[in-house]
């Protein structure tokens, strides 16, 4: 049988001040899927997409990436699910660090070996993906904070990742690059988690859905079920908009 | 306190100079086993900071400039190998981009400051660290004193190197007074901000600092679907 | 009712080439010279051949220094870099003149007057050497910084042996400058916004609590920046252009000046 | 007549860089009023938002706050001004600076001359209207994102501003936080302009909307006449979900 995409066993965390923010995360997506990990502010999700490609130590659990172990000791091992998991940050700040966006989308796949007129293609690509071509030689931080947003996603999309991890994509871009976001996922062959707290958004992109709620998760099922269990949303801070139904 | 060019002879800038180097590469070794993926960056910080801070200069009174070293802060926050890196690549870059410090004189000024500023500071402050009960405030109160004593240690260091290779007229003696009487001045500036920092790290990430290894706590398990 | 405002386009400041704010590129002059163009390795060699031969120039040979000095102006033109700017940039230099000025006051050995006032003619040279020798120092150092960006001086080092480690520190500290800045910035305009001044003393507590919060704010920025720079596959080594070799043109030209100066210095040798 | 709350004139602006956001914005909001300022990304909003305040200097054009002119070179106008016009920045991360949550939102009203009791009152109350209490002695940027934005309303709410304005103040806030931030700003007697991506959010809020795109305003009408002009959306990258409609 295929290796799932990913595979967490177990997973707690405290932050270095003490605070324990997951206490046991157990969850298993296959490749190809693309899951929804919602759930109240503070829930974990951010802390829990962190450790997917060894940004934080597993300390205790364990996470497997299309079967191999997520070990922050073995240089060798991370460097190669560090290229196969993509993370897009919640906060952009955290992902922009270049002087120019160019150089920015630059970064992963030349980390990667490319090269020349290689390099430039993928970089003119993921660009011309999230509308940014125009602002190719400005620099990050002198952006809006939704252009920021987006230059982050082509950041990430430029490295070619396997399983496409992202930290509430939809925030702060306007709704037709919402739109176009969700095109662009649907178009990518890759396994996608996605954090969010647009209901609408997850429902229109995603078969199924995690709630995470006090560091542990406490629903998986297709999305729809989740979005219809009025008792489970309310549960967990979770509500559909106003105005808004399913079907 | 940063030498500048053709104030201390060329020879004597050369034996220095190679001094450096060979605590430079000392360093690297003893480095290489301290910084992590997560500690490399800090060390950058903390050479952020340091360059920050020596950036305000103010005149001393032989005629000198004066600020604060940050030798001892560096030390402590990520171990004296790293702290003697960062303190070099502080001069380094101070020397080349903002000729503050002279080029040829590189090799005195890590001495004075990479070094002596670096490992007096440090061996000041295990000692003090043994002294004082083992609680967080004690990490900062050594520090602090660390700080303190580690400033007039580096201008001892300028004022051997004046005496073996100066060019300049004044005797020995009045610039080794006036060098340790105003850095003495100096060192509270430093221990004052010193304390304050490692404080400030040590609230509310203790993890990040080497002079402290604080116990992780134990994880709750709790029943997930 | 949609209405439609005609636009208007307000003039602003030109501020010529301003990539970014990085401490390195501040410093930095865009310009388009002989000098710009040069490798930063072969820059950083040159700049030290010459230092070493201003230095072992004895301040008695005031022609050499004349003729040195030169050099370096003939450099700031070529370089395109305004003689003012290298002015204001070299007051780094003042503690050092002060004490100098002070020298031929006080110490020992054979006494001259003029005027009124009594002068040490040992204090006198060493002044005026120490004077002479730290400017040149400075004035080459702003040279290399106008004409060549942080980041090259750094690959410059790097080609000339820089242990990684301390390149790497280097680059992350380039950075942080950045990142430091920004928070500062983002902290000053909340402060401000929220009804705050710094007017005096009595606010030094806010501000030293702020400084205490900057330093963990900006560290963990930095580090959350680096984790991002690992998950693309960072190994150490920011991208950069494959550097090809240096001819042996390049190294000639970048040589000149430092030949010119120690042909001068011998030929004087030479004629004494 | 009552002065209008906010009343700006003109207003262009460039960037030290030399990028010109805004092109001569002119717009006019009475007191009570909800205005939702809409626009795609990189239209000025947050550029718009920041000379409210005297953030950003007017360089060109005027700005009134209740009919006084907003003037970088009048410091105790300016202090005034800001203590009337509340901002809650797009980036949580610009607002807080304080070691712990208590001292962040104490900030604005020790500022203003509250002590002691009085003091502790309006931070208790602040956090408590956010959720937040519990964390108040908890550093600020050790909190979630949407945890962070939460103190960042309530920073501004401490101050008790005549004027509130939110740039994406729903934007990475979990569903039941979004309508308790409606709710909030409901019930409070003030003059709210509200820069949102969040076109449902809008509607159900502000009674008018504002367009801005590329630096001027191209539309001022009812929220429902602005959301039911399919042209005028489609033009400025604006849409509705799927699955959401208009009564
Ligand atoms: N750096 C940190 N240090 C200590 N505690 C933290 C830190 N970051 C987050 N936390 C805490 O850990 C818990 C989980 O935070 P996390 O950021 O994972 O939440 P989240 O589910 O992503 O929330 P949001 O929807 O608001 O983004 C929260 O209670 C938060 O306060
Ligand atoms: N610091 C800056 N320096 C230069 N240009 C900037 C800066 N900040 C923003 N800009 C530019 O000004 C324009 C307006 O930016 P602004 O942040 O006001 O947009 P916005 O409407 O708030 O967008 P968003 O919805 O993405 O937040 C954009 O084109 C942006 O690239
Ligand atoms: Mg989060
Ligand atoms: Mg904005």
């Amino acid at each position: 049988m295929l290796e799932p995409s990913l595979k967490i066993e177990e997973l707690a965390f405290a932050y270095p001040d003490g605070n324990q923010a997951l206490f046991g995360v157990n969850l298993v997506i296959n490749k190809g899927e693309r899951v929804a990990l919602l759930g109240p502010n503070g829930a974990g999700k951010t802390t829990l997409v962190m450790h997917l490609n060894g940004i934080h130590e597993t300390t205790h659990g364990k996470i497997f990436v299309s079967g191999q172990l997520v070990d922050a000791q073995d240089k060798e091992g991370l460097k190669k699910i560090r290229s196969q998991v993509g993370i897009v940050f919640q906060d952009p700040d955290d992902q922009l660090f270049m002087p120019t966006v160019g150089e920015d989308v630059a970064f992963g796949p030349y980390n990667m070996g490319l090269r020349g007129a290689e390099l430039e293609k993928v970089v003119t690509k993921a660009l011309a993906l999230v509308g940014m071509s125009e602002y190719k030689d400005r620099p990050p931080h002198h952006l809006s904070f939704g252009q920021r947003r987006r230059v982050a996603v082509a950041t990430v999309l430029a490295m070619k990742p396997e399983i496409l991890v992202l930290d509430e994509p939809s925030s702060n871009l306007d709704p037709a690059s919402r739109r176009e976001l969700a095109d662009i996922l649907r178009s990518l062959d890759v396994t996608v988690v996605m954090v969010t707290h647009d209901m609408p958004y997850a429902y229109e992109l995603c078969e199924r859905a995690v709630i995470l709620s006090q560091g542990i998760i406490v629903a998986d099922d297709k999305t729809k079920n989740v979005l219809t269990n009025e008792k489970l949303l309310k549960d967990n801070r979770l509500e559909l908009p106003v105005g808004f139904s399913i079907n | 306190m940063h030498i500048p060019d053709g104030f201390i002879d060329l020879p004597t800038s050369g034996i220095f100079a190679a001094a450096s180097a060979a605590g430079i590469a000392l360093s690297l070794k003893g480095a290489k086993k301290s910084l992590d993926e997560k500690s490399a960056p800090l060390a950058g910080l903390t050479a952020t900071f340091i360059f920050a801070v020596q950036m305000l200069n103010f005149p001393v009174a032989a005629g000198t400039s004066g600020h604060l070293l940050g030798g001892a802060l560096a030390a402590v926050l990520v171990g004296p190998y790293a702290a003697t890196l960062a303190l070099s690549v502080v001069l380094l870059m101070q020397s080349f981009l903002f000729a503050d410090g002279g080029l040829s004189a590189l090799g005195l000024n890590i001495f004075n400051m990479a070094f002596i500023g670096v490992w007096v500071g440090y061996g000041f402050f295990l000692l003090i660290r043994k002294l004082l009960p083992k609680t967080k405030s004690s990490i900062t109160i050594a520090a602090s004193i660390a700080g303190l004593l580690s400033v007039p240690a580096a201008a001892t260091g300028f004022v051997l190197q004046y005496a073996i290779g100066g060019t300049a007229t004044f005797s020995v003696q009045t610039v080794l007074a006036a060098m340790v009487g105003t850095h003495v001045l100096i060192g509270i500036g430093e221990a004052i901000i010193t304390g304050l920092a490692v404080g400030a790290v040590m609230a509310s990430r203790s993890d990040l600092v080497y002079g402290w290894r604080g116990n992780s706590s134990l994880l709750e398990i709790r029943k997930s679907i | 009712m949609v209405r439609n405002i005609n636009k208007i386009e307000i003039s602003h400041t030109e501020l010529g080439h301003h990539h970014g704010h990085d401490v390195g590129e501040r410093l930095y002059l865009h310009r388009h010279s002989i000098v710009h163009s040069l490798p930063p390795h072969v820059k950083i060699v040159a700049a030290f051949m010459f230092l070493f031969v201003v230095i072992s120039t004895s301040i008695t040979q005031w022609q050499l220094f004349i003729f040195y000095f030169s050099l370096i102006l003939l450099t700031l033109t070529v370089a395109k870099i305004p003689i003012k700017l290298a002015a204001t940039r070299s007051l780094i230099e003042i503690p050092f003149v002060l004490f100098a000025v002070l020298m031929p006051f006080f110490g020992t050995g054979e006494q001259f007057s003029i005027g009124p006032v009594d002068l040490y003619r040992a204090g006198l040279l060493a002044g005026l050497s120490i004077v002479g020798k730290g400017t040149i120092g400075v004035l080459i150092a702003i040279i290399l910084s106008t004409s060549t960006t942080a980041r090259e001086i750094l690959r410059g080092l790097e080609k000339l042996k820089l242990p990684q480690l301390m390149v790497q520190i280097a680059s992350f500290m380039l950075r942080y400058v950045n990142v430091v800045t920004d928070e500062m910035e983002r902290m000053r305009v909340a402060r401000a916004s929220r009804g705050f001044e710094a007017t005096g003393i009595k606010h030094w507590k806010i501000l030293a609590t702020a400084a205490a919060a900057l330093f963990i704010r900006s560290y963990e920025r930095g580090e959350r920046v680096h984790l991002a720079m690992l998950s693309r596959g960072y190994d150490g080594v920011l991208p950069h252009e494959e550097v090809t070799k240096v001819s042996v043109k390049i190294w000639i030209k970048a040589l000149t000046l430092p030949f010119l100066a120690l042909l001068a210095h011998l030929l004087m040798i030479v004629w004494k």
